[in-house]
């Protein structure tokens, strides 16, 4: 066995010592501690990455006790792969935004902020490597309190009214996600993901127990979609990524809810076996929510009059794609809902990014109003504004393209006549009304303003922030032009979970 | 044995009692209160059910700390409107 | 028409405002809702009238509330209630489930020491929830600490300090003699049961989790009676936050040094102790000691947090 | 279909625990009364996990005389998950509590609707 092996536990471990170690450091050091920690962890995660590429997939005994005893966790390819994405889209946020927190937050409480993304890292990359149902459950638990404590630390009453909308949901959702495990433990008496699918396997071919088990899946799946926002529970959004500090916003919209359908789609395949859910009523139900989200989202997103409120409801409309995805179904579904969170994740933390620079050179404000002619005062941010709304457009070349193209391909797959037939309405309907919101906005950024709002131009720190946003414009033109390495790195991901 | 069973079932029908008084009620140091006691019914089923490490961690947790987090959380908010009408 | 189109495109109006009546999107162009920040304090002032606003402008929306609520809530324990009856019986074992107890109550005593059979599971096969569980705790104590510890920014004013201890008669008392007496006799037997638990975790029920918080509301006890100032003298806050610290990185030290030993085949000459005894289960007592005393700061940080706004003296 | 109901009485009382804890924090205007409620729903899933380990005539799972026998001793797996699942109730209802607080010195009211009307008053956080 090589050494590589042991990473995973060190990504986790460590982030947790680290999350205590920020606790202790000083504002400043604890920033530059977290930076340096979070480009280690991005090498790592590649080095697993790469591993995993070449000897396929392997599971983790933390400790002595082997699979039904003791905890586990598990890394393939598609987990290695969300890491990576994931620590670099982290990195970048931290990059980007440490100004903004710095004007944010007050100094006293700045190495709080740093101790908390330390642990928000170790959640989300324990439950993107957990083979382990109730692992999943605690660091689910940390991901949500840490999330609440990104966003509260922009001290205006919006963001604690805020919190306690986001927080009520999620605690909804997390009862239910527990009530979910408990279900499942009672039904097979194991905990972990392997055994509990052996015996799931014997009560799904029993006509009795399958309602129980349809049940359980399903207070799983309304727990996880209540967390990650799916439509009907989407209200949270605009208020959560529109008042918070830019880092957080980026960290929590593009990664936050994607780990939740993350472990979801994780839990269809490794723990309830994804032909035994694929017979299940849920996937319908997912489709229809999942396309009213793509265009109740976007016509909400339609008349914001806020540049963040609008990035946000694009959020929930972006959301409905994925569970669009996995309403689909078929490795073909699953495949273009994993890379649309790889390329809503690259686009989206780029959006958030963006979005306070414009509105820093607009005196503070992200009205529309006071926008017209930012991108002009602020070259760099409006370009990098300007690529992310044409990836969210669907522009090709960009990753939002590659992504609609595989839920075109994924539907034509699946063959059947009416899902067909709504996807590619759903499709059509949402890529147009996209198009509206952003076109208007870039237009709106670059067209002259009056000399009543002309504002100052302040210089600010260019190379910090170009060269993360220049990372991330990368991955998102690999994401769009090279999609086929991705999705192949998907499919066999996908591949090794059954 | 049946005299358990009695009086498991009492405990039982007490914290649902106890669950939709909290619901009805609109004084809210009486809803605290009503949690309070509604955890240490929980402590006596932990014991009946075998289970003491759960018994002393409920009675330390759900009636002890949660009850008193509530209480101050109470205190502060009266003394928060009493600051209000001094100004 | 077109007029209305190019005002949303200039961001001035919102064209389906009439359509969709979005609650979300306030109409900023009214006048009066521009109010300056002590006008917002003066319609916070009123807000009974607010209140029998919202009572009657909304009255039929909080009867269909009302409604909803209860079938919804209805039709989940229906649901529900329906799944349990379909569930294995109470009281009875459950046959799948023998596979995995088997090997935690046969061997567990001889792979773990530990005499309590819960505690042997939670801090030796399933240790990794238990190393998430107590980082919840401290999650928990920064995202307090961020919303109630007084900084430069909204640190109170002398005045409303003033009032706030003026109405808070348990603020810092040392003249309450009912409470000093009953605090007096009860305290040193509630820290000796809290002690007893934390290290007897291995042998009987309790562990680090119940007697570190035990310890904590002792502590919290102890603070109420005698105030703020006596425990200021002993417990100050770097000294929670050096206690915190060292545990929570020996925690994680100490577990990722038995995972990495355990997956990879190498012995970790942990000793496991004589079963019963009061130094046996191998890294069960240390870390129940660990897990006591993070506890234990974080329950009195909470306290101290809600009651003044900071965890103990600086 | 629902005759095991009776046989199954404390998980029905769980559940039941559950919808009564779910529907507060759902509907519950008052943010104390939704917290509390949020703990009654937690409860309510410990008493499900906790009444499924439990079984009948069986002693704690606390080795005694030296009897190493599965017979003797209920199931440990469901007292672990509860002591887990305490922890982080206790920790999120203290989260909830401060946010609570400083929701009422912004706004002076636990109402959630009021709340969100006053709120929507409030145009300088912009």
């Amino acid at each position: 066995m090589l050494f590589v092996v042991n990473f995973p536990l060190f990504t986790i471990v460590l982030s947790l010592f680290s999350g205590a170690l920020c606790f202790m450091l000083p504002g400043k050091a604890a920033r530059r501690y977290t930076m340096c920690y979070e480009a280690f962890l991005t090498v790592l995660c590649l080095w697993i990455l790469q591993y995993t590429y070449l000897n396929g997939a392997f599971t983790y005994v933390m400790g002595e006790f082997p699979a039904p005893w003791g905890n586990e966790i598990r890394a393939g390819v598609l987990e290695a792969t969300t890491a990576l994405i994931f620590m670099i889209i982290m990195l970048t946020a931290v990059f980007c935004g440490y100004r903004f927190i710095e004007k944010d937050l007050d100094l006293s409480k700045e190495n709080l902020y740093y101790a908390l993304l330390n642990l928000m890292t170790a959640a989300l990359l324990s439950m993107i490597w957990t083979n382990d149902l109730f692992t999943g459950y605690v660091f689910l638990e940390i991901l949500t309190l840490t999330s609440c404590g990104l966003l509260i630390v922009r001290e205006i009453g919006r963001t604690t009214l805020a919190a306690i909308r986001y927080m009520i949901l999620n605690l909804l959702g997390s009862g239910l996600f527990l009530l979910g495990v408990v279900l499942l433990y009672d039904l097979s008496g194991h905990l972990l993901m392997v055994p509990i699918q052996k015996v799931i396997r014997e009560l799904a071919a029993d006509p009795n127990t399958l309602p129980v088990l349809t049940i359980s899946t399903a207070i799983l799946t309304i727990g996880l979609s209540i967390k990650s926002g799916l439509f009907p529970f989407h209200f949270w959004m605009p208020d959560t990524y529109g008042w918070a500090t830019p880092t957080s916003a980026a960290i929590m919209s593009s990664l936050v809810s994607k780990a939740y359908i993350f472990l979801l789609i994780k839990i269809y395949w490794r723990v309830i076996g994804i032909d035994i859910v694929e017979r299940m009523p849920i996937r319908n139900i997912l489709l229809v929510l999942g396309i009213a989200g793509m265009v109740i989202g976007s016509v909400q997103a339609l008349h914001a009059d806020n540049i963040n409120r609008m990035a946000a409801f694009s959020s929930a409309a972006n959301i409905g794609y994925i569970f669009m995805g996995i309403g689909i179904g078929g490795v073909a579904g699953y495949t273009a809902a994993i890379f649309h969170i790889f390329a809503h994740a690259v686009t989206k933390a780029m959006l958030f990014l963006t979005t306070p620079r414009l509105a820093e050179v607009s005196g503070d404000s992200l009205l529309f109003k006071e926008l017209q002619g930012s991108g002009l005062r602020d070259r760099d941010a409006g370009v990098f504004f300007t690529i992310s709304a044409f990836s969210m457009i669907g522009i090709p070349i960009f990753a939002g393209f590659a992504a609609k193209l595989q839920f075109g391909l994924a539907a034509v797959e699946d063959g059947a006549g009416w899902r067909l037939i709504l996807v590619f309405l759903a499709l059509a309907v949402s890529s147009m009304l996209n198009a509206l919101y952003f076109v208007r906005t870039i237009i709106r950024i670059y067209s002259r303003p009056n000399e009543s709002t002309r504002m100052e131009v302040r210089p600010h720190h260019r190379a910090g922030y170009n060269v993360p946003m220049l990372v991330l414009t990368v991955m998102n033109l690999f994401l769009g032009l090279f999609s086929w390495v991705t999705v192949d790195l998907i499919h066999r991901g996908l591949m090794m979970f059954s | 044995m049946s005299l358990l069973v009695i009086f498991r079932s009492i405990l039982l029908i007490l914290l649902i009692v106890c669950a939709i008084a909290v619901n009805l009620t609109k004084d809210l140091l009486r809803a605290v209160i009503i949690f309070m006691s509604y955890s240490s019914i929980m402590c006596l089923i932990w014991i009946l059910m075998e289970s003491p490490d759960l018994a002393i961690t409920e009675a330390a947790v759900g009636a002890g700390i949660s009850g008193t987090l509530f209480l101050v959380t109470l205190k502060k908010l009266r003394a928060e409107d009493h600051t209000e009408e001094n100004e | 028409m077109k007029e209305r189109f190019f005002k949303w495109f200039y961001g001035e109006s919102d064209p389906m405002e009439h359509i969709l009546d979005c609650a979300e999107v306030p109409d900023e162009s009214r006048e009066e809702w521009k109010y300056e920040e002590h006008e917002i304090e003066r319609e916070i002032s009123r807000r009974v009238h607010t209140q029998s606003v919202i009572r009657a402008e909304r009255r039929g929306f909080y009867a269909f509330y009302l409604i909803i609520a209860v079938i919804s809530c209805l039709m989940l324990i229906g649901v529900l209630l329906f799944t349990v009856s379909q569930l294995p019986r109470y009281g009875v074992e459950n046959p799948r489930a023998k596979e995995v107890i088997e090997r935690y109550v046969e061997k567990g005593l001889e792979e773990t020491g530990a005499v309590n059979i819960v505690s042997g599971m939670i801090l030796d096969y399933r240790a990794f929830d238990t190393l998430g569980e107590s980082h919840v705790l401290f999650t928990a104590l920064l995202c307090v600490m961020i919303l109630l510890r007084l900084d430069e920014k909204n640190k109170r004013t002398r005045y409303e300090n003033y009032y706030t201890v003026l109405a808070d008669p348990y603020y810092d008392i040392s003249t309450d003699p009912i409470m000093r007496i009953a605090a007096t006799i009860t305290l040193p037997s509630i820290f000796l049961f809290g002690i007893y638990i934390l290290l007897n975790g291995q042998i009987s029920p309790g562990g680090g989790f119940s007697g570190g918080a035990v310890m904590g509301a002792a502590l919290i006890i102890y603070a109420a009676a005698f105030g703020f100032t006596v425990t200021d003298r002993v417990f100050t806050y770097r000294m929670s936050r050096c206690i915190t610290f060292l545990s929570l990185a020996f925690y994680s030290f100490a577990k990722g040094y038995v995972f990495f030993t355990g997956a990879n085949g190498i012995p970790n000459g942990v000793p496991k102790g004589t079963p019963g005894a009061v130094l046996s289960g191998g890294l069960i007592l240390p870390l129940d000691i660990a897990v006591g005393m993070v506890v234990a700061c974080t329950m009195f940080g909470f306290y101290s947090l809600f009651r003044r706004g900071s965890i103990g003296g600086e | 279909m629902f005759e095991n109901l009776w046989i199954n009485g404390e998980e029905a009382v769980a559940i039941i625990l559950f919808g009564i804890g779910f529907t507060m924090l759902l509907f519950q205007r008052n943010l104390l009364k939704k917290l509390i409620g949020m703990n009654i729903m937690d409860t309510g899933v410990f008493l499900f996990l906790a009444s499924m380990g439990y079984i009948e005539g069986r002693k704690a799972p606390i080795v005694t005389n030296g009897v190493l026998d599965t017979a003797a001793y209920i199931n440990p797996v469901p007292a672990g998950l509860v002591l887990t699942g305490i922890v982080v109730s206790v920790s999120v209802t203290a989260v909830m509590l401060s946010l609570v607080i400083r929701l009422y010195k912004r706004y002076h009211t636990l109402d959630l609707d009021e709340i969100y009307v006053l709120s929507k008053h409030q145009m300088e956080d912009r």
